[in-house]
């Protein structure tokens, strides 16, 4: 975890609302696990105030990619900076997913933009580890496959691929996954992970989560990102202490 | 560094320089100190400690807003007695000054934890938070109190023999009034300002958009605010003053010492730049070296009204 | 624009929207009527009257914060006699509501001011700056005093039949305690908040940026504060609100609204969009549309805690 | 006096501090006097809140220029505009130069930036006037001498012309003009129009001069912006009465 100031080496629009942003990293040894993030200044001034917080999506000899929907007004400013700007950077912060384990395959459940940290996930994962990918987005256009591996899609309205929610989609798989053994990581709306939470849970099966949640500092001294745990009482710092958690360690 | 002095005097307590971190914006030191040399700052003021651990509001507990934020944290910390077991022996390692915020429910709570604090040789001074704004029991109605303000310091002081800084509420008419009492009753200083009483809205589900429904305003935005109230106190009541609100950079640590700070905390801006305060520490001695002050303490409440 | 009921009563006081531009901010509605209709807005609020013109603090008015300004413009004003003469003739060409502000050093003032006023057909309320904090002789002493808003309230209500609106000091710890008072007074309504004390410093040479030292915060950095005071009022106090601070766009008007509001003022946005006003009227509007609100009264206070 | 969004059409770096734009207005029959400023929004956000005053430094067919220098965060948010983007702008306002009058040469006095409204004030002057400059600036790097004519230069650091203020070689040229009749026409920072004025004053000198203040609004309705009268009690109003004053009306 540092602060740096990292060149903008290249801009791309993925889709109508989807950008790929990379940065020329200062050093190619950093150690980075998927699921981390950082928290980005996208502006040198008091507007907006705080940092943004954006999951590693990939990371490739010396160079970073964010992978980012414009939401508001920060992730606009950012969809606007230019190749050669400077962008000020916290991280790598938080806990990120863990690639250990005992399961031949990798099932990753992406809703939306939560496909974000799953490219470096697949560039880091074993070679011996099999790799599926479910992505749910709301429509075609918003179906972004950039570095994921052996897509089924699903679209809420029906516009490509399965017609319904990706949990839908995955469970409407599950038969497929029988004979293998399987370990989920999961990245979207906190609905789509409540739903999933539920079906791991009750079918005890291993699954990773990434939770989302507003922060100010993104390294554990403001206390703005509180979840709670499942058991026991008390809060967990999603920057902290996830924001990868497993499935059945908090409340979501 | 050159040979400018930036040591300030508190009252009774010295540091090396008016630079602080202020409570709730640095934790107990820790995740911070990877990214900044707490060494070189005047000091660090710890997270509100209560007797007691307290777990803290729901999410969702903070919100941007123009130039600022609302929290309602809710005061959660790890309480006295883990403070002095878990937090002590790393706060050692980090060669600042280390001042105890204290923030509690009931007169004999803030007592109590005093006592137990002062045995800790660590500890350089308290900082009594009597304006927390989101801690039903007490806090806001202390800390518009005037008697309870004065009846506090009173007892706190009489418990512990390090110097005692009362943190004032920014949410009342006169804050200079409350100084007044704070010097009355013995208190070597005040700082100024705790965040101001804020909300916000969801205009789609009607909700407030923090689950305790108000929080603490902080940041850049209520700087004058802060300004202004450093300003009437410093005009009106001697006692040592703490500046705080809204600091972002060395410009405005300068501007809050000449409104009449002798010190000054870093808040909100630790989250956006973590080594902000030693930035601003090397700011402030360029400052005074190309305008040719000798002593940052030259400068305290140098206004020209 | 469709059939959604767009108008609101606050009191007596009926008003075709419930956008209003605030006090000081729109001049008497002369030079901003070149720029945006302002038939389509609820009404206008004068600058502050007093019976004597006043001209004014000299110079350096402003300074911009971060998200905000201050301002000491200190009440110029071109006095009641003039106002009448001068502006009421131009006005009424507006055919838009009329509310008188008026601010005063003095009880008497006040009433002499509502009296000669009165007999204006063309003004549909009086607003009662109790709160300016740029004023020496009265104004910040008048607005923190309880007892002095309830003999003012009182006082004006009793000089005239209109109704009478009472503009709070947001400088006070119970803002709620101010309007009770008005209301048992017999005031029709309060607008809150009026600007924050605040205060910047030129640090090169130590002088207040602002001549009158210091000023009225305002805009976007005060909206949180703002709001946070018309949800108090409407938690504990029965008595229609207007709220003012910091509103910059619809979104904002609409989440005073959900607080608590009966109408809003906006200040500080027609310096820098003077359209605002009717857009925010447009953009009530589609939002009642969006989400089948039938009358923007459904709305006032609608907060779910 | 309207509110308006205009494309950027160009943006030019004139000297190291010193920039030009110009926008594409949508009306070229536009009536603007020399002098005259519009009030332009740099973000379409909260920061910087105020719009920034700049005067109209020239206008041909339907493109609007400005000059400025970059002096804080607003106008170096402008430096860095692109060409396409629109900006908010309020204009014209306030009173400008008046061009008529009994005199034969118009004399510019201008110190550093002040020169942005004279490339405009030339175009318009009538062709039987005619125009000398005198133009005042720090050092050589900052001399601007873009659309001015018949130019005196002075720097303050002796790097380029007269060595002194702008003030002291108009003086030291008064000579020259003795058979000539002339109106000054004058903007730069207000110790220099306090020199001027004096001079103008005691030597019974038409003189206008364009000065400046904080503004809010720019439009005359928060009364941000007064200036003392030089007779009587009480204020005018820089963005409403002025910019553009006779040197004998107003206490600098
Ligand atoms: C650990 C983590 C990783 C993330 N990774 C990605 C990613 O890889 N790609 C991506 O597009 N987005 C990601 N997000 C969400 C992203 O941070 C928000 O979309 C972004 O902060 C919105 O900023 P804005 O100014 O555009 O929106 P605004 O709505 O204007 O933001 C206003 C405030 O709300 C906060 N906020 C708004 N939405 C979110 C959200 N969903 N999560 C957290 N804070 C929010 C902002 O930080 C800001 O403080 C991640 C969030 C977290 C917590
Ligand atoms: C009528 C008029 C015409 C002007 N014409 C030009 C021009 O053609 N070219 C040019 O370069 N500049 C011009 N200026 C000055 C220009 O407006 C300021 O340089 C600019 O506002 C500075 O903004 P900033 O954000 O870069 O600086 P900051 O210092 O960050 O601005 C902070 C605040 O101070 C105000 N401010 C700072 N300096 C000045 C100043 N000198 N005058 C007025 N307000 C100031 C800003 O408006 C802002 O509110 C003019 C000013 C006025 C009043
Ligand atoms: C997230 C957060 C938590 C805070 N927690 C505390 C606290 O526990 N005790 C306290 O006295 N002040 C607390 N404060 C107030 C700050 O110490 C400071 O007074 C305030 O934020 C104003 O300074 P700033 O504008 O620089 O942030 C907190 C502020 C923030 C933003
Ligand atoms: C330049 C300026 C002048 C003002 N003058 C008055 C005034 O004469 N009387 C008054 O009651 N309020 C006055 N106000 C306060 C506004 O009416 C309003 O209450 C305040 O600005 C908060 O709203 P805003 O944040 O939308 O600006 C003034 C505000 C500004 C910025
Ligand atoms: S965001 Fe600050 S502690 Fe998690
Ligand atoms: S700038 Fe607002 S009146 Fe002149």
């Amino acid at each position: 975890m540092k602060q740096s100031k990292l060149k903008i080496d290249s801009i791309e629009k993925l889709e109508s609302n989807t950008f790929l942003i990379s940065l020329k990293s200062n050093q190619s040894n950093e150690v980075i696990t998927p699921g981390q993030f950082y928290n980005i200044k996208v502006s040198d001034n008091d507007f907006p105030l705080l940092r943004r917080p954006f999951s590693i999506c990939d990371f490739i000899n010396d160079r970073l990619y964010f992978m980012f929907d414009i939401h508001g007004e920060g992730t606009k400013m950012l969809s606007q900076k230019r190749i050669g700007e400077e962008l000020d950077l916290l991280g790598p912060l938080g806990n990120g997913f863990d690639l250990s384990g005992d399961f031949d395959t990798a099932i990753i459940i992406a809703g939306g933009i939560g496909a974000a940290p799953f490219p470096y996930l697949i560039r880091k994962m074993p070679e011996n580890k099999n790799v599926v990918s479910f992505l749910g987005a709301k429509s075609k256009s918003a179906v972004v496959k950039y570095g994921l591996k052996k897509i089924f899609i699903s679209t809420d309205d029906g516009s490509e691929g399965f017609h319904g929610n990706v949990v839908h989609l995955f469970k409407s798989k599950i038969l497929d996954f029988v004979d293998k053994k399987i370990k989920i990581y999961a990245c979207g709306p906190t609905p789509m992970l409540i739903s999933l939470q539920e079906f791991v849970i009750q079918n005890k099966i291993d699954c990773q989560i990434s939770t989302e949640c507003s922060m100010a500092c993104g390294f554990g001294i403001c206390q703005g990102c509180p979840i709670e745990k499942s058991s026991g009482d008390g809060y967990l710092l999603v920057c902290k202490d996830g924001p990868v958690f497993n499935a059945n360690a908090v409340k979501l | 560094m050159t040979g400018i002095d930036l040591s300030v005097n508190v009252g009774k307590l010295k540091l090396k320089n008016p630079v602080l971190l202020a409570s709730g914006t640095n934790g107990y030191g820790n995740e911070i100190s990877n990214l900044t040399d707490l060494s070189k700052l005047g000091g660090i003021v710890t997270k509100s400690l209560s007797l007691k651990p307290r777990k803290g509001n729901p999410p969702q507990r903070i919100v941007e807003t123009s130039s600022g934020m609302l929290n309602a944290i809710g005061l959660a910390n790890v309480g006295v007695e883990s403070f002095v077991k878990e937090k002590i022996p790393f706060l050692k390692e980090l060669n600042t000054t280390l001042i105890c915020n204290i923030a509690a429910s009931s007169i004999e709570e803030y007592v109590e934890c005093t006592k137990i604090l002062t045995a800790e040789e660590l500890i350089s001074a308290f900082e009594i938070n009597v304006s927390c704004p989101n801690v039903k029991e007490g806090g806001l109605e202390f800390g518009n109190d005037l008697n309870a303000v004065g009846r506090i310091t009173e007892k706190v002081k009489a418990a512990t023999n390090k110097p005692i800084i009362i943190k004032l509420s920014p949410n009342v008419s006169r804050i200079s009034d409350f100084a007044k009492v704070v010097k009355q009753e013995g208190g070597d200083a005040v700082s100024a300002i705790n965040t101001l009483v804020g909300t916000a809205f969801n205009i789609w589900t009607k909700k407030p958009k923090i689950k305790n429904v108000t929080g603490g305003l902080s940041g850049p935005a209520i700087k004058p605010v802060a300004l202004a109230k450093v300003f009437e106190i410093s005009r009106n009541i001697q006692i040592p003053i703490i500046g705080i609100g809204g600091i972002m950079n060395w410009q405005d640590a300068i501007e809050f010492i000449i409104a009449g700070s002798t010190a000054i905390q870093l808040g909100t801006v630790n989250f956006i730049n973590p080594n902000a305060g030693v930035e601003i520490v090397e700011g402030i001695n360029a400052f005074c070296e190309k305008t040719s002050v000798g002593k940052i303490s030259d400068l305290i409440a140098s206004y020209q009204i």
